[in-house]
């Protein structure tokens, strides 16, 4: 029966042919040369890239266009509770829709963004900073609300799709509270306007008692 | 896109059916079908401890059902459950006859360890057959017959099972702890396990003091 | 896909590259400048002492560059002769330390560079860059290493044999260093005049398995000791099949002496084939067994079994740190030279010129061209090859390698007794043929390799 | 007829004897695929006796998913097999979705099958890349395989969000459609792959010292392989027909024409051929997917993953992730929580017969029959 002919070496020298072909080929064009001088030389991120989270405001204030209410849906879903929030209390103790307190230790958050698919008001977004490279955990990686706001034209400028997404159901459920306000407001005007209607029909008749129904 | 309408590949038969064979093959063997409320419809058949491995093999080598590979081995833990229930008992009415008297007791079911199996037929490719066993209780009769000079693919498993759950399989060529280290005692994935110190662990960065 | 324009955030901490890797060219032109000021100026200053002799010698070692070394040492001894009045023994003394000077920095400055050009083509064969930081394209990186080398604290474990610990290294080094002595760099320029080249080198060559045992003995430690055992079967059972190689063009050339066998390979047939030994059949396949046997020689990769590194973490060198480590490496390297000048002395014609009208580039320069050349050949194969296994190792060297060598040295007889003409080509080729494809066969045999079709399931 | 488990693996010496050399390999070792230990007796060069040791990653994470809610332990499925976090994704959903019978709309579907795959391309590459890397290669081949890793990498990248943690699959469906482009991306990627399998089939198939170190090193029979529990690969190189794309029908996948390639010897040599034809079988399904994936939801608008109450009930669901056959086993009581959440590991499963193959290997075997085996630490000790 015919031997296949064994040539042994034959196999090394066509692997070595592929190592050849790299070799060259990585002086010529990127497509075999893949790595790049990191600080120099940077890759955008893709606009999805998630890191860290952060706060958005509108406007310029990052106090007072703070979109967060402090409704702590976040800070009960994370996985790893790394959210403390601590809510405000106007003087007579009722709780104002703005946090005193917003912390998040970058020590032990995994940037797995259940946060944002949480939170109903749109107000906390993951950001594609990475370079937050410290010497101590607690001064510099729990990063406090003035660290984390960040203003929403900073967020259209790293993800402007999402942030342009963002900002129409925003305004889409904006105009839907005026109208349901606007139509509250209507009815209430056609109760009142009914309300008075029926007193005064009840007054004309009766001219003697007083209007106690009202 | 076409969807390929090749032959459906065997189906297993329904558990109830399988139930009539290993009563038929193993007289002895006591097993009832445990239902699954949910709406994944995978029952599972309990066994006694003292006739698994009896089952486990007609199971195995059984022309019909050639279960040759047990796929997955888990533990669970049931605790002690207070059920309480309306009993009908035998007592005087405000009328002073002896009438049936509705009364709330509260009962104990005595909590038991358990070990699932879940075994699939690689020859006939048919789905899962879960097979149950119960220890007796939680504390001192934690004894179940181990599967795995069966399937050897038990043998990780269930000493993974013996480590964090306690359940001691008797037959086990290798009974050690898989996760933990040698000279660790109590088992981490009971429902009832204290971890031995809180203080370990370091403080987190805003020390919880309350809102 | 890699746009490279910078992210907006990532402004902040951007540090600039250093100067040297940002103007690579302008640094080396600064380097060099610098360099030849300050041998103009040592040249001026001593110059004064006796005018015009040292300039003259340069300036006729620039004439004639083929023998430009010998030139610039006779005019340095004459200088010190005149100049300094100098004693003849005096004499005697540095121009021997002149040539040791010479070879050392030489080979140290190839060590060093080929310890860069290692990691740069490794890294290029696996697209990436190699490292560039240190200086124009890493220039400085063997000057980073070394200094790491340096600093890094030597430990000895404590259970080790403190004295063999130490002179592992020292019995490694110096046998490579002293091969260097024989190899004959260009014509007339050999720096010690051996009658019995060849025999000094194997007798030399054996030492180095002694420092390899030393090393895994001393650290007492299981994984050193496992990584001897397999030096020691492994170097032994490859001194064989190298000393064959070399018996062939020995026998050839009649003498012992390397400068005979460069000699020997002198000439050129039709005009532009030169008379290399490797340009005959036997001749080729005496080099490939002669540079194989020499990879597995210096431990290089498909036969760095001692320190593989994913069974035995560093094989005999696991328990050495900073400089003892250091002296392992450039033993390591220095030893690859070594054996890869002798390849080139063998069977690649020394310091010949490989085409008539290339003679004008001086001897020495083409015995460093081609010894580079197998120094690359090496970094290579290390690069493609995975490693061998232990029995495999040993069944080669002995089932393969050592009846290849018979049957080269057959050939070899059968090509010089037919007068070299072509139907001693076609003897020596067929003798040659005949048992690479037989121990082909038989290796397949013992190693059961067969091409598996795979089927797929049918459902 | 199945062999009798009870003829404990083979001793070939007595290991009282002092010839026996007992070292220890990890938990810090250069080729471990992490910190795995094997207490290891040699006679001479020869393995006599082996046993692994687990358990230096142990996070507990299946005590950590019984304290949380059903989604929240989905992003740490992620870090199972931190090479194939989509399939872990996909496999934990495929167990809720079982449990409580949400429905998953046609795009979803396609989705999965699609990024699925492409977990399986790039941990395949990775995986040719290590066993090279464990043979001695130096890293020429890792680096070529985590070239083409890259790029499916950054796919990842730009649709989850991140490279190997996507926490992307909900129960009903993935979390966000696809940017703009992707697809393209994806189109070329997939398109350049087969370049890639063959520059590596070049540089290994026919290579002496790689065919020297792999064929008739580790050999598994099909029956020992079946009653070992070994999966995925493993398995399939021992000449077993068994995928579990093809028994369970889950997903889309009966809808692909596409092939199971089956070793014959079940040695590593097939184990590593078996691998790149499963590459090219996967690249047969991404190109149908790419060309068929309709328009539609993405997630099914009722079904909630905040607030998930499933029924009273159990379900074990399964894949064939790229190691092997991953299930999730979950009991549920009607609490935001789950009652037992199980994972099968497939990479602690295909251990288990490591001893029986390595024994009466040498010591270099040891590395290359690990190397095989493909396994990733953070599933094995969970």
């Amino acid at each position: 029966m015919k031997q296949p002919l064994i040539l042994p070496g034959l196999g090394i020298l066509k692997g070595m042919a592929v190592t050849a072909r790299n070799m060259i080929g990585s002086y010529y064009g990127r497509k075999r040369l893949h790595t790049i001088s990191y600080p120099e030389e940077r890759l955008a991120l893709p606009e999805n890239s998630r890191n860290f989270p952060f706060l958005v405001y509108d406007g310029d204030d990052p106090e007072g266009g703070l979109r967060c209410t402090a409704c702590r849906m976040c800070e009960k879903e994370c996985p790893p509770q790394v959210i403390y929030i601590k809510p405000e209390r106007d003087e007579n103790g009722k709780l104002t829709k703005h946090p005193t307190v917003f912390d998040i230790d970058l020590n032990a958050c995994m940037s797995c963004q259940i946060c944002v698919e949480v939170c109903p008001f749109e107000s906390i977004k993951m950001d594609s900073a990475f370079e937050y490279a410290a010497y101590e955990h607690f001064e510099s990686l729990v990063l406090h609300k003035s660290d984390l706001a960040k203003s929403n034209t900073y967020y259209h400028g790293i993800k402007p799709t999402e942030a342009t997404a963002v900002d129409a159901n925003l305004e889409a459920e904006r105009q839907r509270k005026a109208e349901a306000a606007a139509k509250k407001e209507a009815a209430l005007k056609a109760k009142q306007a009914a309300a008075a209607a029926n007193a005064a029909a009840k007054e004309t008749p009766p001219t003697s008692d007083t209007d106690a129904s009202d | 896109m076409k969807t390929k309408a090749n032959s459906k590949p065997e189906q297993m038969l329904p558990l109830g059916d399988i139930k009539v064979q290993i009563m038929a093959a193993l007289p002895g063997a006591a097993c009832e079908i445990v239902p699954n409320p949910g709406p994944s419809g995978q029952d599972s058949l309990r066994v006694e401890p003292a006739s698994v491995l009896a089952v486990a093999r007609f199971l195995r080598d059984d022309e019909r059902h050639l279960f040759d590979y047990c796929s997955n081995v888990t533990g669970v833990d049931w605790l002690d459950q207070t059920v309480s229930e309306t009993v009908k008992v035998a007592g005087t009415d405000a009328a002073g006859q002896a009438t049936e008297l509705e009364e709330k007791v509260e009962r104990v079911v005595p909590g038991y360890l358990e070990a699932v199996y879940h075994l699939y037929s690689v020859a006939k490719k048919t789905g899962p057959l879960v097979l149950r066993v119960r220890t007796g209780n939680r504390s001192d009769d934690v004894e179940i017959p181990s599967l795995t000079p069966l399937w050897r693919s038990c043998e990780f498993q269930e000493r993974e099972i013996f480590d964090l759950y306690g359940i001691r399989f008797s037959g086990h060529p290798d009974l050690r702890r898989l996760l933990m280290w040698d000279t660790f005692e109590g088992h981490p994935m009971r429902k009832d396990y204290q971890s031995p110190d809180e203080t370990l662990a370091f403080a987190t960065a805003n020390g919880k003091e309350d809102v | 896909m890699l746009p490279t324009e910078t992210h907006p955030q990532t402004q902040r901490n951007r540090p600039a590259l250093n100067f040297a890797a940002r103007r690579p060219w302008s640094t080396l032109a600064l380097l060099i400048a610098a360099v030849l000021v300050v041998g103009a100026g040592v040249l001026f200053l001593l110059n004064l002492k006796a005018p015009g002799l040292l300039t003259g010698a340069v300036v006729a070692a620039m004439g004639d560059p083929g023998q430009a070394p010998l030139i610039l040492k006779a005019g340095l001894l004459h200088y010190l002769e005149t100049a300094w009045s100098c004693a003849p023994w005096m004499l005697e003394l540095t121009s021997i330390f002149i040539v040791i000077g010479t070879l050392l920095s030489v080979f140290g400055v190839i060590f060093a560079l080929t310890s860069l050009v290692e990691r740069k083509m490794l890294a290029r064969i696996q697209n990436r860059f190699g490292p560039n930081r240190a200086g124009p394209w890493g220039l400085f990186q063997p000057l980073a290493d070394a200094i790491k080398m340096l600093t890094k604290e030597d430990i000895v474990p404590t259970g080790a044999d403190k004295v063999l610990h130490l002179l592992a290294p020292i019995t490694m080094l110096v046998p490579a260093l002293l091969v260097l002595a024989i190899l004959p760099y260009g014509p007339g320029m050999v720096p010690v005049e051996l009658g019995v080249g060849i025999l000094f080198f194997f007798a030399l060559g054996a030492t180095t398995e002694v420092g390899v045992f030393m090393a895994g003995w001393g650290s007492n430690n299981k994984y050193s000791l496992l990584g001897a055992m397999r030096s020691i079967a492994q170097m032994i059972s490859y001194e064989i099949p190298l000393f064959l190689a070399a018996l062939a063009v020995v026998m050839l050339s009649g003498s012992l002496s390397p400068d005979a066998i460069v000699s020997a390979q002198d000439g050129y047939v039709f005009s532009f084939v030169p008379h290399w030994f490797v340009f005959t059949p036997w001749g080729f396949a005496g080099f490939l067994l002669f540079f194989t046997a020499a990879l597995a020689e210096s431990n290089r990769s498909p036969f760095d079994l001692p320190e593989g590194e994913s069974e035995l973490v560093a094989g005999h060198m696991t328990e050495y740190s900073g400089f003892k480590y250091a002296v392992f490496f450039m033993a390591e390297y220095i030893g690859l030279f070594a054996i890869c000048g002798f390849a080139v002395t063998l069977f690649l014609g020394g310091w010949h010129a490989p085409l008539p009208w290339l003679e004008w580039i001086p001897g020495y320069l083409w015995f460093f061209i081609k010894l580079y050349a197998l120094v690359l050949l090496a970094i290579w194969v290390r690069g493609t090859v995975p490693r061998m296994r232990g029995d495999h190792l040993m069944g080669f060297a002995w089932k393969f390698m050592i009846p290849m060598g018979f049957a080269v040295i057959l050939a070899a007889a059968v090509w010089h007794y037919a007068g070299g003409g072509v139907p001693g080509w076609l003897a020596s080729a067929v003798i040659v043929l005949m048992p690479y494809l037989a121990l082909g066969r038989v290796v397949a045999i013992q190693y059961p390799a067969s091409r598996r079709v795979y089927r797929f399931s049918e459902s | 007829m199945n062999p009798s488990a009870t003829d404990w693996p083979k001793r070939s010496a007595d290991l009282s004897d002092d010839g026996i050399l007992e070292i220890s390999m990890g938990p810090q070792h250069p080729s471990t695929h992490g910190v795995f230990r094997m207490n290891v007796k040699l006679d001479g060069e020869t393995v006599v006796w082996l046993k692994p040791v687990f358990g230096y990653l142990h996070r507990n994470h299946e005590q950590l998913a019984e304290k949380m809610s059903y989604f929240g332990s989905m992003p740490y499925t992620d870090r199972l097999d931190y090479f194939s976090s989509l399939s872990n994704n996909w496999a934990y959903a495929l167990s809720v979705e079982k449990l409580t019978g949400i429905e998953v709309p046609e795009r979803a579907e396609y989705l999965r099958v699609l990024l699925a795959e492409l977990t399986r391309l790039q941990n395949h590459s990775a995986f040719l890349g290590f066993l090279l890397g464990d043979m001695g290669a130096w890293g020429s081949v890792l680096m070529y395989a985590f070239r083409e890793r890259d790029l499916i990498l950054d796919l990842f990248e730009s649709l989850t969000g991140s490279r190997m943690m996507c926490n992307y699959m909900r129960f009903g469906g993935c979390r966000c459609d696809l940017p703009a482009g992707w697809l393209a991306q994806a189109r070329k990627v997939v398109d350049d792959y087969p370049a890639f399998l063959d520059e590596m089939e070049q540089l290994l198939v026919g290579n002496e010292i790689l065919v020297a170190r792999t064929q008739g090193v580790g050999v598994l029979s099909g029956a020992d392989a079946i009653n070992g529990g070994l999966t995925g690969p493993m398995l399939r190189a021992s000449g077993v027909d068994y995928d579990i794309r093809k028994v369970d029908r889950y997903g889309i996948y009966d809808r692909f024409d596409f092939q199971v390639p089956l070793g014959a010897h079940g040695d590593t040599y097939d184990r590593l051929m078996v691998r790149l034809l499963e590459m090219r079988e996967s690249l047969k399904i991404l190109d149908a997917v790419l060309r068929e994936i309709p328009e539609g939801p993405i997630l099914d608008p009722k079904s909630k993953s905040r607030g998930l109450r499933p029924p009273v009930g159990e379900a074990y669901a399964r894949l064939e992730a790229p190691k092997g056959e991953l299930g999730f086993y979950l009991i549920s009581d009607k609490s935001p929580e789950p009652y037992r959440y199980r994972v099968r590991p497939p990479s602690l499963i295909n251990l288990t017969l490591l001893e029986d193959m390595c024994l009466g290997s040498k010591i270099a075997d040891v590395m290359v029959i690990l190397g095989s085996v493909d396994i990733v630490l953070g599933e094995v000790d969970r």
